[in-house]
């Protein structure tokens, strides 16, 4: 009970999350870019990794990530109907559905793993994404349990 | 011994003598153990057997080289075999003329069929196998876990593994020229035989079976390790099927699940 | 006589744990009895043989053999010296342990395996003697036996119908294995069960005959057509040692790995530019019989197979090494190359 | 062994603000592979391209980061620059330290660590990029224009004045459009039809264009300068090339009652007609719904009387598929449903008419010959109440836009009914007025000043009909802060102009964004208003936004600019961001086939020198492919690699940020 209560209070005070975003280049990285024409400040804990399309977002890619330590992953694309590549985000999302499961089942707590669609045009949403995101990471603490992480070699 | 075997046997043995195969594939008998049979001679199939112990999934052969090059063959088959043969079919690896279909199930000998045949022989008569219950059972205790408790069992499950590959081995599915373990350039999953490379091999083993598992339980069975593989197949048949309503090994022209898309696929999950 | 109590091995196993040792002995996992670090709480088997052998003490299956920092454009390597704790094999068997003299040979070979050699000298062999055997068992084929105590520092033989055990130590290790484990253990008299019967399988020598000139055989086609080249045989036999050697990074840092490798793979041999040396599964098995029949043989004087079983056992497409060698037995009496 | 040089741009004090540029470039210059790392004012400016070039030469670079704005901005600025150098451009990788970084973050060094990832992460990219070579695609230099309105008229002449071929598409018998149902256009209040007609007759005699009148699009294959695009002829039970427009089809028709979609369901037309007489082509169609010859089999009187034998009964729908380098989508819009407003009487009353209602009431060619009648009893009305913003504005209800053209039509429909109703009232309900353009506030003044439409700025709350017929509009006054109530005899309602229903299939056949109203996306707000996410597709009119006549003939001049360019020479570079199939590793399971969006996946058969096939694996049309990397993803031993994102490229990144 003690050292649980010291693992909250240093994760409330010190805890600067590592978050890896997957985006694609014609939405969410856009609307990254408005959120920045916009001057809307926001968490500045996450990192973006651009690609064309969440299309090309393969699974491994959110397993690395975790691999690596990374507190939280966050995939984010164009709405359903957007995708720059028309269906893109479609088959994006069928392998989240499933995958997102399968890494829940494996002990992948919920508030690791966000999924979002964020336009072009919606830069205060990508702000207020990355500020939920963020805040929900640091309330939750660092990943301890993450079943993917290296150990120490 | 099922109590036709000796149909099968006759069976095996007009398809060879006919020509119309080159080659038999199915089982024999070998102390305790059911191990597969070769029989390229008519005079050779006294030694085929069938029971349900038999649960070596010969549809994997159909990747081996050494075994292609002796098609058009014949494959013994129970209904999650042939269900692998209409994953194959769909996914290009065979076509009908190169596999004549041995139909069984633990009641006996049901006759020989072409991929056609086989088909519409697992719509009608194996529509729904249900799931083994112990399995679905277990299922249910680890969802009802915390996040930590399925970590830690997981963890438990996989330490074991030497990553042997047997369950990539006795799958019909796994029929990639090169395994993404073994592609490294770069190298996304680490082949040591170690917790984190474990977890993503295993991760990735399972999602690479998303719509295409048939559940015959050949990897679990070839796993000397004894890892629990089917509850992991089985949580992403049972999901697929959920969320996109799709079951697999049924439809020798279906499309694959990853790999399509419907515009209401739900996503409540996505904000 | 120094005797333990059946019920009593798993105190045996604490003793020793106690006392400092890393004690790999045959523990219940799941259904199964697999060889690993004992552990309090855990359910000990002697009566089943364990799905693998005992080789991972000795050489792991994945094992840091080198490391090194990156800073900036800078490089240096780390010295990396093996973490060998002093380890008690508890309760294998003869089979296992009769492994020791191939791996023993081979790390010792051209070049001293220092990671091998270190992990070697700190473990002490607790060999059981079989009193029963089953129909994948052929040690007695390979020159071995079920109460044999070669390589053993001591050895553990079920008595009084398997109520207890007599513990015979051999060596000083094996004596100070039975110092540490003194609390558990009992003086007094014991009458020691008959080995285990383990009918000859085939005639090595006969194999090891053929062998030399079946390098060009259509045999192997045959015998390795139901191989579906997974690596499950070598990982569980008590003698395959091969491995690669693998790299892995972080921008910061990296280590060399030294990981099992498997014959059997398609990838073992294959060559950067594409070719294949062994190109097909048939070429693999026949290294895999090769190697352990004839080459192993040739350089070492003995066979790199002890008889355990393991291979025939576990492989989940029925391949059995004892039953390709009673095979090309029967091909090399019947005169067939 | 990498050489990478990396250029960290202060962007003035946009990044350099928050952001310690040079600290970050010292940072940069430890990490591994970088040789040079420096920091400038304007990163883009001819000095900061020349540092560039220069340590790109001087240092025999291998690959350079510039961290400064979004890639979206001045990537091919650098890369370009980089060219210039010669450095292949796409070894040049953009780190966004504006838009990701400095704007958003005010703790500078928060935002200076964050800064240093970001240049890590591209540097780790950028060792792995590999030099691309732009692909040639050959183009096709036809263009196709759907919507035969304005919009697609002046695109169509234009692109044809340039000499390439058009093919102009339009789904109802006749090309015109909304212009052709127009009385008089603000702000000149010159006769539309005046003015569109000779438009009609050079586009459908120009040697360049080729009409297909009552067709759609059925499907659009390919990509840009290679759209294979099947269009669907709707039968016309009347061979177009028999007839010759006498006429006498449509006056002895039986079926005469059938209310005319041009006279916006105010006039009547027959089963076999031309929407108007000014029809262009000016051969008439058999509504297939309500020729009794074809629903009963009973009638044929057209087929007696047509002297020319041109009627054909058992016509049948054709598709034919065209070649097309580009596309023009200028499918117009359509006036918003006010049946949603339950406070304008739902649609059920019906002397409340939209503003196309009005229009062909005050039409000389319309269902009253130009006199303000009002349908329910065909009465001249003594007071119009006009209401604007009726479902524009109103994010509720409506929509949240304005729709643009509403206080211009509004107040000409004032002017039109006042001219001919010299006693009459017009009363017209606003908001605001915004008559921006060229001569519009004069004309909206000219309304009020000149022609004694009465302006009450304020909303109308109910309108409903009393047992009198006259329907009483209240509202309020917010000017006078006052309540008001009129009795009117005719309420024109300025609906919202809406997209057409249905034209997000079209776009989806194209690859075209639309937002969340319907209208079509332009690739950039600003600075790319007619091109669209979709290579070689562009926008005219109002599909992409409300837009007037002079506006919606700009845009359709500017994509024939567009089209013409792309048409200038016979070979087009494209993005050299593809996919590969690495045919060693691919077991053709066909997931990546199925996948592909474009069809850019295909078959490949593998042969041996007797021509026997060994195998058959994917390949990937390079001239197809957009470079989405969705195969790349759904390939279970990835066989494909997706060039400028490859896996190790990816991989880097995500170690990077380890």
């Amino acid at each position: 009970m003690t050292q649980a209560t010291t693992q909250t209070e240093t994760k409330a005070e010190g805890f600067e999350p590592r978050i890896v975003a997957f985006v694609c280049n014609w939405c969410t990285y856009a609307g990254a870019d408005l959120a920045g024409t916009s001057r809307l400040q926001y968490a500045p804990h996450v990192r973006i990794v651009k690609l064309p399309c969440t299309g090309r977002i393969d699974p491994l890619f959110i397993l690395k990530a975790y691999e690596g330590g990374a507190d939280a992953v966050l995939v984010s694309g164009c709405h359903p109907g957007d995708c720059h590549y028309t269906s893109g985000n479609y088959h994006a999302r069928r392998r989240w559905t499933i995958f997102r499961r399968l890494l829940s089942l494996a002990g992948v707590e919920e508030g690791r793993l966000f999924f979002s669609w964020v336009s072009a045009a919606e830069g205060q949403k990508f702000a207020d994404l990355i500020n939920d995101v963020t805040a929900q990471v640091k309330a939750a603490g660092p990943f301890k349990h993450n079943p993917a992480r290296r150990q120490a070699w | 011994m099922v109590a036709n075997i000796n149909e099968i046997q006759s069976a095996a043995a007009a398809l060879l003598n006919e020509g119309k195969v080159k080659l038999v594939l199915g089982y024999r008998v070998r102390g305790n153990d059911r191990v597969p049979a070769f029989v390229t001679q008519a005079d050779q199939v006294g030694c085929l057997a069938y029971d349900s112990a038999c649960t070596q999934n010969l549809a994997a052969y159909l990747r081996k080289g050494e075994v292609r090059s002796r098609m058009p063959l014949a494959v013994v088959a129970r209904p999650e075999v042939m269900r692998s043969l209409m994953l194959l079919t769909a996914e290009s690896q065979i076509a009908e003329g190169q596999v004549t279909v041995l139909a069984v199930d633990e009641q006996g000998f049901h006759g020989v069929l072409d991929l056609a045949g086989t088909a519409k022989l697992l719509n009608e008569q194996y529509a729904r196998i249900a799931p083994d219950s112990s399995l679905m059972e277990q299922l249910a205790k680890i969802e009802a876990m915390t996040p930590q408790e399925r970590s830690a069992f997981w963890s438990e499950q996989f330490e074991p593994c030497t990553r042997c590959y047997a369950c990539r081995a006795a799958c019909p599915g796994c029929f990639c020229e090169r395994c993404i373990v073994e592609m490294n350039t770069p190298q996304w999953i680490s082949t040591a035989a170690e917790s984190h490379g474990n977890f993503a091999w295993h991760m990735i083993r399972a999602f690479h079976q998303a719509g295409r598992c048939v559940e015959c339980g050949a990897c679990q069975d070839a796993c000397p390790q004894g890892i629990p593989l089917m509850l992991l197949n089985h949580f992403i048949a049972r999901e697929v099927e959920r969320e996109f309503d799709a079951r697999n090994g049924y439809d020798p022209q279906a499309e694959p699940v990853i790999g399509s898309w419907k515009q209401d696929d739900k996503q409540e999950y996505i904000r | 006589m120094k005797t333990l109590e059946a019920t009593k091995l798993a105190d045996l196993a604490a003793a020793l744990t106690a006392a400092g040792y890393r004690v790999i002995a045959p523990c219940q996992r799941g259904d199964q009895v697999h060889l690993e670090c004992y552990q309090a709480g855990k359910t000990l088997r002697a009566d089943v043989i364990p799905v693998n052998s005992a080789k991972d003490a000795l050489f792991p299956r994945s094992e840091v053999i080198g490391r090194y920092r990156f800073e900036g454009n800078e490089f240096e390597t780390v010295p990396v010296a093996p973490q060998a704790g002093k380890t008690v094999l508890l309760a294998v068997r003869p089979c296992d342990a009769a492994a020791l003299a191939p791996l023993d040979a081979v790390f010792n070979w051209d070049y001293k395996d220092e990671f091998y050699n270190a992990h070697r000298d700190a473990t002490t062999v607790v060999a059981l003697a079989c009193t029963a055997a089953d129909d994948q068992c052929f040690c007695t084929s390979v020159g071995g036996s079920p109460d044999s105590t070669a390589n053993a520092d001591a050895v553990l033989r079920p008595a009084d119908g398997g109520k207890r055990f007599i513990l015979e130590s051999l060596t000083d290790k094996g004596q100070a294995i039975a110092a540490a484990g003194q609390a558990v253990l009992t003086e007094g008299q014991a009458q020691a069960d008959p080995p285990a019967q383990v009918a000859p399988a085939f005639d090595s020598a006969a194999v090891t005959a053929w062998a030399k000139d079946g390098f060009d055989s259509p045999l192997w086609k045959e015998l390795s057509l139901a191989c579906m080249g997974c690596g499950a045989c070598a990982y569980t036999c008590p003698t395959c040692h091969c491995f690669d050697i693998q790299d892995e990074a972080t921008r910061r840092e990296g280590v060399r790995l030294r990981n099992w490798d498997a014959c059997g793979f398609g990838l073992f041999t294959k060559h950067a530019g594409g070719h294949n040396p062994r190109h097909d599964q048939a070429s693999r098995w026949r290294q895999r019989v090769m190697h352990k029949f004839a080459y192993f043989p040739e350089r070492f004087e003995m066979l790199a197979c002890t008889g355990c079983g393991r291979c025939g056992r576990l492989c989940g497409n029925g391949m059995s090494i004892r039953e390709v060698c009673s095979q090309i037995e029967q091909a090399a009496q019947a005169g067939v190359k | 062994m990498a050489r990478i040089g990396v250029f960290i741009c202060h962007c003035g004090e946009n990044i350099g603000r928050t952001v310690d540029c040079a600290a970050v470039a010292q940072e940069s210059a430890k990490l591994p592979g970088v040789v040079v790392s420096l920091d400038y004012k304007y990163m883009c400016s001819d000095p900061g391209q020349q540092m560039i070039k220069n340590a790109i030469a001087e240092q025999k670079l291998t690959g350079v980061v510039v961290a400064a704005c979004s890639p979206r901005m001045h990537e091919t600025t650098f890369r370009r620059a980089a060219a210039e150098a010669g450095l292949n451009p796409y070894l040049l990788e953009m780190a966004n330290l504006r838009e990701h970084c400095s704007w958003v973050h005010e703790d500078r060094p928060i935002a200076t660590g964050k800064a240093v990832d970001l240049v890590r992460v591209m540097v780790e990219k950028v060792k792995r990029n590999r030099a691309l070579y732009p692909i040639q695609v050959n183009v096709e230099p036809t263009a196709m224009v759907v919507g035969g309105g304005i919009a697609g008229i002046q695109a169509a002449l234009d692109i044809a004045a340039g000499g390439k071929k058009v093919i102009l598409v339009e789904k109802s018998p006749s090309i015109g459009g909304h212009m052709a149902r127009l009385s008089e256009t603000f702000p000149t209040l010159d006769c539309s039809q005046c003015i569109l007609t000779p438009r009609m007759v050079e586009a459908a005699s120009h040697p360049n264009i080729t009409l297909m009148t009552y067709s759609e699009v059925e499907a659009v294959d390919g990509f840009i300068g290679n759209f294979e695009v099947t269009i669907r002829k709707k039968a016309r039970y009347v061979d177009p090339a028999k007839c010759t427009g006498c006429g006498s089809c449509y006056t002895k028709c039986p079926q005469k009652k059938i209310p005319s979609e041009f006279d916006a369901l105010l006039g009547k037309r027959s089963a076999i007609y031309t929407p108007f007489p000014q029809a262009v082509p000016n051969k008439p169609v058999i509504d297939a719904e309500h020729c009794t010859m074809l629903t009963k089999g009973k009638c044929g009187v057209c087929k007696k009387i047509c002297p020319r034998d041109a009627i054909n009964y058992e016509d049948k729908d054709e598709l034919v598929k065209v070649k097309v380098g580009a596309i023009v989508l200028a499918t117009g819009f359509e006036l918003w449903d006010h049946s949603k407003y339950g406070e304008y009487g739902g649609g059920r009353l019906v002397d409340v008419i939209d503003g196309f209602q009005f229009e062909r009431l005050a039409s000389a060619s319309g269902p009253t010959a130009g006199e303000i009648r009002r349908p329910s009893d065909g009465q001249v009305p003594h007071t119009v109440v006009f209401i604007q913003c009726c479902g524009s504005r109103d994010e509720k209800q409506g929509m949240a836009y304005c729709s643009k053209i509403c206080c211009m039509y509004t107040a000409k429909h004032a002017m039109l009914y006042r001219h001919k109703v010299h006693d009459g009232r017009a009363v017209v309900f606003y908001m605001d007025i915004r008559a921006a353009g060229k001569g519009y506030d004069e004309f909206t003044r000219r309304a009020i000043e000149s022609d004694g439409a009465e302006y009450v700025r304020g909303r109308v709350s109910r309108i409903y009909r009393r047992a009198d017929g006259k329907l009483i509009v209240r509202g309020a006054d917010t000017l006078a802060g006052r309540p008001v109530s009129i009795e009117a005899d005719l309420v024109v309602l300025a609906d919202a102009v809406v997209p057409r229903k249905g034209g997000e299939k079209l776009a989806q056949m194209c690859g075209v964004g639309y937002d969340t109203n319907g209208f079509y996306s332009e690739a950039h707000p600003k600075l790319r208003p007619v091109e669209t996410a979709a290579a070689g597709v562009f926008l005219a009119g109002a599909c992409q936004a409300p837009k007037d006549i002079p506006d919606t003939v700009a845009q359709a001049s500017a994509c024939a600019a567009k089209v013409l360019g792309l048409f200038a020479a016979p070979k087009l570079e494209r993005e050299p961001i593809v996919a590969r199939v690495n045919q060693n590793l691919c077991v053709h399971c066909r997931a990546c086939i199925n996948t592909c969006p474009y069809g850019a996946t295909q078959d490949r058969e593998i042969k041996d020198r007797q021509g026997n096939v060994v195998k058959v694996v994917a390949e990937v049309n390079e001239g197809l492919c957009q470079g989405c990397g969705t195969c790349v993803a759904i390939c279970r031993s990835n066989a494909i690699d997706l060039d400028g994102f490859t896996d190790e490229q990816i991989f880097a990144e995500i170690a990077t940020l380890e």
